[in-house]
């Protein structure tokens, strides 16, 4: 069977997404309990989560998550590291056997800082000198991928039911301030660890759900900027599309929402008319990345998360506060399970972003 | 406000119909001394030939004077007219009164000083009464002397004919239709006729009818005598204007009218054979005895007398007859006065004849025998005076159209602009 | 005279007991194939003469009336075919290139009808048009690599843009080609559905300046028409390099179709031949046309996108390339299949290449160059319905071009005679007589209605699709799959066979 | 009242108008072969087209506000409809006599060729809905509506 990158491959999912705003970390056990309640929303063939702030001994370094599928590929990559960067710290990720979670590949984790005179050889900035490098292994590199490559932060995933997974990773032994979480039903896989989600690159991670019919037209339009879609997964394409908006083109937040989740041109018609040539720069600009179809995705990256619906709702998406902790998920039931009163709970319109941000940042 | 006319004919009618449109309410008394429900007097001659009987000669429906709120006294004749009173005198020694009068009494026939001409077998052709008295004796075999080659004349004797009457028309004139056609036009006409069997004697005309047993002779001024069985004289019509003689409404020819046909005398109109009214072709007051002349003046005469502002442009002759499949119409002058103006025909044939006669550059009248289509089209340009210089070559073609026309006049006629 | 070898291609038939005399064949064709005997009250037919353009079909009242292909064969052979040999006879006769119009007919593969659109299944929802908005507004033109923003505030200026509210436009079609009718037809059409018509190299007719923001307004090599005025009446310039119908050749106008307002508008002599040369005599290579088109934008102060039509050619993606770091903001590309009003028969049948295949190919270049989001592209060249439409933007294109299809729903029954001047459908004439035979008012609502019909398909196979803005179509190339094409075809087109 | 309006720049000379004319007012209304094969005079059209290329268009009554016809008409057979507004010849009280030809300046009037001694003249087909002149016109050159061009 053709994995992730060989073939597309469309599948349907639960998100959920857990960020104390005001920075207190706490343990991966209640993201667990949260996505542990949608399990229908999966099929068992991917489950993953993303966490922020869980190596705060190391936050200076980018912590790279390596799956390998064997230790031919993983010597490559070892050696393209030494290269690249001056590696700190590696090893192994700690995992415990769970019955239901087989054919685990070679798990590895790095927390490196790139060669500054690599990065003056490259003309390029620290982060697209890192960039540069995560797409370089995944394309070139055959039976290895980056899983992860964020500061402070790590990406967790596998061929499970997300709950499996996290008690795979031990999750339980991890705190951070943002968790999110991804279960995943595909409608075909042959279960490769790669594919399951979140998808990450440098800090930014992506849990979805949905299917964008927009897809190609957003895969090739970020393709021309120097991404590789080598997985073909809308969450990729999601990512790199965001990545691009904001950390490429250092467009405003809400710019970057707006864009993907673009306003009818009916609505900006009654805009007033300074708003209307923003609007409308941004569709005509940046119409290759309106995203559409159905979705509902979490980008979560240092500084908080953005939960954004599609822009006519097609995919369900709910959002709690409870004090200094905001919640999001596929279901009302999967934030109820973790937080049984919250002080506000909604359905956020579509296109209609929900914003959570750590206190004192000022964008995502 | 009451409204009285006299007479019942196409005036009359018009009047009726134009009231009406502004005033719906006052009354409106007709007086006729026929005693008919309004007819069509052209329609004689078809009832002549039978192609008509009394009830199809009905100039409106049945129902009109109930439709039109119109009071009728028919086969009462008014002998009088007293203006000061505002009061007409019937034949009944009745008293009417009224405000508003229109006379529409139309034309009695023209009696020439011919020597014998009163009595029996002696017929006129004016009124449905003689066309039904003309009827009875025109039996097949039986022989007619017309006096009068006219429009009158030569109808009743197409019409005396079609009875399978010898017919012999007399008139002083040395052509037929004298007063609407040339005499080219009237040699196409003469010949149809003399084909049928009519006999002429042209350019002469009848001085005594004598009896003669049972038949009567009629002797004309070159000598001739020709023996018949009846007489019908027809020589023309004169307006009928006993009514206001010897009071102070003023009287040429016919009674005189103004632009509204109001007579020199206020609240008092005349319209229809009776009055005398603009020529615009010959620039001069003149009687156009012609249906669709009475019916507009009417209509002028009944919108002023109701209180509108309503002005009769003038008039001018325009005429459609037929003989025996032969079709004609003319309108206008139809053969030059003098050098000022011009003349233009095609050639003539057989059966087709078409003539204009142009004075300064305008069409003052036309002849078009056996083409009839859209004759009208010269009609309206003859109306409105345009020149026509560069059209004559199309005006004496049978295919006459807008199309022949100057832009904007052919514009406007598409449009439907209103032609006066 | 000597005999002549033509024989008719048609045969008109008159069904006897339904012909009424009317006449009404006799007038109508300009070829005088009917004729009515007076004498003996009866009508017949000059095959030689008919063109089949079914202008006597369609308005016999009584339906008396039918043609038919000539039914004279010559032996049967699979080499030469009678069109072959009649060819033959036909520049025997003449010694003169043969002369046609219109588009390509011979049986290439059509691509378009190798390829199939995806829609919803299960795991994503269709959308349903008549519920939910479903967008196919495009703007052509220039766009920014990134939007700049500073304190929140957006500081890029965006470049001049052609605004539609359907990705379709009229193809240039000069006034000249086609009647003044046709073009007020589609001009007027262009204005009620919000798109553009294109003045092609006929100059715009004063009539016409009215419909100026709807109206791309092109240079050609003829520079006929071409003044200050002009250039700030249109939305859009468009400098036309070639035309798919006749890559390489130039135009011609023959005299006698250069009357009082063509000669006006075209700014020639009446009567005078307008010849457009082969080439743009100022134009001999790439670095030619950069000058060109900032002249263009220099003379119409930078408020207008400057595009540049080629005819789709054996290099086209490096053409296209070149014409957009040339400065162009759109691109126009005009398949094999393309239309025109005369072209020799022989270059029209034989030169180019398809248009699936140029647009993937250039598509496919430019995101490789990085700069397709820079430039629209817009293609032309047999557009038959709204299908071949979604499957041109899935391909790659911001928006098309059509010509032919704008023309038939004028009335036009591709008859192929155009360059004659006859056209009986008013629209490839300037015989006053049969110019008015197209009330502009009627072809404007018959393309108006075109455009609207197949706006309503987009938005229907878009839902389908699960897409509600066409942006998302826009070189979806996964939206396609292609049927009974070689490997080779699949990956120029960029797409994965049915199945896969 | 809405009339109906030639539009010269659109009139393609055809002839159709006169054609469903003559028909809708044969003895087949609905049937062209029947009308024009089966009858045994056409009925003439009641509008006229005239040509002189490129130059054409149809023309009929114009259904005048101040009627020539009607008042010219001797018999009383040319009437106005009062529902419709529209100038109507009542074919039983017509006499043939061509007055109202002579009378109207438009021309408007015909001789009709299949009945004797009466004449055509447009009705308006007020008893077949839209004229067929209209109805039939392929190009549009024919409008009915109110005022003019």
């Amino acid at each position: 069977m053709l994995r992730e990158g060989q073939v597309r491959i469309p599948s349907g999912c639960a998100i959920s997404g857990i960020i104390n705003r005001k920075g207190n970390r706490f343990s991966g056990e209640k993201i667990i309990d949260s996505i542990a309640v949608m399990h229908d929303r999966s099929n068992g063939l991917g489950g993953g989560f993303a966490a922020y702030g869980i190596y705060p001994e190391y936050k200076d370094f980018y912590a790279f998550h390596m799956f390998y599928d064997n230790l031919r590929a993983k010597e490559d990559v070892e050696h393209f590291f030494n290269e690249h960067f001056s590696v700190e710290l590696s090893g192994i990720i700690p995992t415990r056997k769970v019955s239901s979670i087989k054919n685990a590949p070679i798990i590895w984790r790095y927390f490196m800082k790139p060669l500054p005179d690599k990065i003056r050889d490259s003309e390029l900035c620290e982060d697209e000198y890192v960039v540069q490098c995560v797409m370089k292994i995944n394309s070139k590199f055959s039976g290895a991928y980056v899983v992860s490559s964020g500061k402070n932060m790590g990406a967790f995933k596998a061929v499970g039911y997300p709950e499996d997974v996290g008690e795979f990773y031990k999750l339980e032994e991890y705190e951070g301030y943002t968790w999110t979480a991804h279960g995943r039903f595909p409608t075909n896989t042959p279960g490769w660890w790669g594919g399951a989600h979140p998808f990450t690159l440098l800090d930014w991670s992506v849990v979805h759900n949905g299917e964008i019919s927009s897809y190609d037209a957003n895969r090739r339009y970020v393709e021309m900027f120097g991404y590789d879609c080598s997985l073909q997964t809308d969450t990729e394409a999601i990512t790199y599309a965001f990545d691009l908006l904001l950390r490429k083109h250092g467009l405003p937040l809400d710019m970057a929402i707006q864009t993907v989740a673009a306003p009818f041109w009916d609505s900006i018609a009654h805009m007033d008319e300074k708003q209307q040539k923003v609007f409308k720069a941004l569709r005509i600009t940046y119409s290759s990345l309106l995203i559409n179809g159905p979705f509902s995705i979490i980008l979560g990256s240092k500084n908080g998360f953005v939960a954004l619906n599609d822009r006519i709702k097609l995919r369900a998406l709910v959002a709690a506060e409870d004090n200094e902790t905001l919640y999001v998920a596929s279901e009302e039931s999967a934030i109820r399970a973790v937080c049984p009163k919250p002080e506000r709970v909604w359905s956020p319109r579509g296109g209609e972003p929900v914003i959570g941000l750590l206190e004192g940042a000022d964008s995502i | 406000m009451q409204y009285v006319i006299v007479g019942n004919s196409a005036a009359a009618i018009g009047a009726v119909e134009s009231i009406r449109n502004y005033d719906t309410e006052n009354p409106i008394l007709v007086i006729s001394d026929e005693p008919y429900h309004t007819y069509s007097r052209p329609l004689i001659s078809y009832y002549l030939t039978g192609l008509r009987d009394e009830e199809s000669m009905m100039y409106r429906p049945k129902d009109f004077y109930d439709k039109y709120k119109v009071e009728t006294m028919l086969g009462r004749r008014v002998e009088a007219v007293v203006t000061e009173k505002k009061q007409l005198k019937l034949d009944n020694q009745e008293v009417i009164s009224y405000d508003k009068l229109l006379i529409a009494t139309g034309g009695k026939p023209f009696l020439p000083p011919i020597e014998g001409a009163t009595g029996p077998d002696i017929y006129n052709f004016i009124k449905l009464d003689d066309a039904k008295d003309l009827k009875e004796v025109a039996q097949p075999g039986k022989s007619a002397v017309v006096i009068g080659g006219g429009l009158i004349g030569l109808k009743v004797a197409e019409g005396l004919l079609k009875n399978e009457v010898a017919v012999t028309v007399v008139d002083l004139a040395p052509q037929l239709l004298n007063s609407i056609l040339d005499a080219t036009g009237a040699d196409i006409v003469r010949k149809c006729l003399e084909k049928q069997g009519m006999e002429f004697h042209l350019g002469t005309t009848a001085k005594t009818i004598q009896n003669f047993g049972e038949r009567k002779i009629v002797g004309l001024a070159d000598g001739k005598e020709v023996a018949t069985d009846f007489v019908v004289v027809a020589v023309g019509v004169v307006p009928n204007k006993h009514l206001v003689e010897d009071t102070d409404i003023k009287v040429n020819r016919g009674i005189v009218t103004d632009e509204s046909m109001g007579t020199s005398v206020e609240g008092i109109f005349a319209a229809g054979d009776v009055a005398e009214n603009h020529d615009i072709l010959f620039g001069q007051n003149r009687v156009i005895p012609i249906l669709p002349n009475a019916y507009e003046q009417g209509q002028v005469a009944g919108a002023n007398m109701a209180g509108q502002k309503s002005v009769y442009p003038g008039g001018f002759a325009k005429n459609a007859i037929g003989f025996f499949g032969l079709s004609m119409v003319t309108a206008g002058i139809t053969t030059a006065p003098d050098e000022t103006f011009q003349e233009y025909s095609s050639q003539p044939a057989e059966d087709r004849y078409l003539k204009v006669v142009i004075k300064e550059g305008k069409l003052v009248g036309f002849v078009r025998i056996n083409a009839v289509d859209r004759s009208g089209i010269l009609t309206g340009l003859l109306m409105q005076q345009k020149d026509v210089t560069d059209l004559i070559p199309q005006l004496i073609s049978e295919e006459i159209g807008l199309i022949n026309l100057p832009q904007d006049l052919r514009k406007a006629r598409l449009k439907g602009d209103a032609v006066q | 005279m000597t005999l002549s070898m033509n024989t008719p291609e048609f045969l008109v038939e008159r069904d006897l007991d339904r012909c009424i005399k009317c006449q009404v064949c006799v007038g109508q064709c300009a070829n005088e194939v009917h004729k009515y005997d007076k004498e003996t009250d009866s009508l017949s037919c000059d095959d030689l003469a008919c063109v089949g353009c079914h202008r006597c079909v369609t308005l016999c009242p009584t339906h008396a009336l039918t043609i038919k292909k000539f039914p004279l064969e010559f032996r049967e052979n699979a080499n030469w075919t009678a069109n072959t040999i009649n060819a033959i006879y036909k520049q025997a006769e003449s010694g003169g290139i043969l002369l046609t119009g219109m588009g390509n007919d011979k049986p290439y593969p059509i691509y378009w009808d190798h390829l199939l659109l995806n829609a919803s299944q299960v795991t994503n929802p269709s959308i349903d048009p008549l519920r939910e908005p479903m967008e196919v507004k495009t703007y052509l033109g220039r766009k920014p690599d990134k939007l700049d923003f500073s304190d929140g505030e957006l500081v890029t200026e965006i470049a001049p843009q052609v605004e539609l509210e359907l990705p379709i436009m009229f193809s240039a079609m000069s006034f000249g080609s086609i009647s003044l009718n046709a073009v007020k037809s589609l001009a007027a059409a262009a204005k009620e559905v919000g798109t553009m018509f294109n003045t092609g190299e006929g100059g715009l007719h004063q009539d016409l300046y009215s419909y100026g923001d709807n109206a791309i307004v092109q240079v050609a090599s003829g520079r006929f028409g071409v003044h200050p005025q002009y250039l700030d009446a249109g939305t859009a310039i468009e400098i036309k390099i070639g035309q798919g119908a006749k890559p390489g050749i130039g135009g011609h106008l023959p005299g006698e179709k250069v009357g009082k307002e063509v000669s006006e508008t075209r700014m020639i002599p009446e009567g005078s031949d307008a010849l457009s040369p082969a080439p743009h005599h100022d134009i001999y290579s790439i670095e030619d046309l950069r000058q060109l088109i900032y002249s263009l934008k220099e003379a119409t102060r930078y408020k207008k996108p400057v595009a540049v039509k080629i005819a789709a050619v054996h290099n086209v993606a490096a053409i296209a390339s070149g014409i957009a770091r040339a400065g162009a903001d759109i691109i126009t590309i005009d398949g094999f299949r393309g239309g025109t009003g005369a072209t020799p028969l022989r270059t029209r049948d034989n030169v180019g290449i398809p248009i699936e295949l140029a647009l993937a190919a250039v598509d496919s270049r430019l995101r490789n160059e990085s700069i397709r989001h820079q430039v629209s592209l817009v293609v032309a060249g047999s557009v038959r319905n709204s299908a071949d439409i979604m499957k041109a933007i899935a391909l790659g294109a911001d928006a098309v071009y059509i010509g032919s299809s704008a023309l038939l729903a004028l009335g036009c029954h591709m008859c192929q005679k155009c360059y004659t001047g006859k056209c009986n459908w008013g629209i490839a004439t300037q015989d006053p007589n049969l110019v008015k035979r197209l009330n502009p008012e009627i072809g404007a609502q018959r393309a108006a209605n075109l455009l609207r019909a197949w706006k309503h398909e987009i938005k229907e196979m878009l839902g389908g699709m699960g897409i509600n803005a066409i942006e998302s179509l826009r070189g979806n190339r996964l939206m396609l799959r292609g049927v009974g094409l070689s490997d080779r075809d699949l990956e120029i087109l960029g797409v994965k066979a049915a199945g896969e | 009242m809405k009339k109906i309006y030639a539009q010269e720049k659109y009139c393609i000379g055809c002839r159709l108008c006169e054609v469903y004319c003559s028909a809708v007012h044969s003895e087949y209304p609905n049937d062209l072969v029947k009308a024009f094969n089966r009858s045994k005079i056409v009925p003439t059209p009641r509008v006229k087209v005239e040509e002189d290329r490129p130059l054409s268009f149809a023309m009929q009554c114009r259904h005048c506000d101040e009627p020539h016809c009607l008042k010219a008409c001797i018999t009383g057979a040319m009437y106005r409809d009062e529902e419709s507004g529209a100038i109507l010849n009542d074919a039983e009280r017509c006499v043939g006599c061509w007055t109202c030809i002579v009378a109207c300046p438009y021309g408007g009037i015909f001789r009709d060729e299949s009945k004797s001694k009466v004449v055509a003249k447009c009705d308006y087909c007020l008893d077949q809905g839209d004229p067929a002149c209209v109805k039939n016109c392929p190009n549009g050159a024919l409008i009915i509506e109110e005022g003019g061009e």
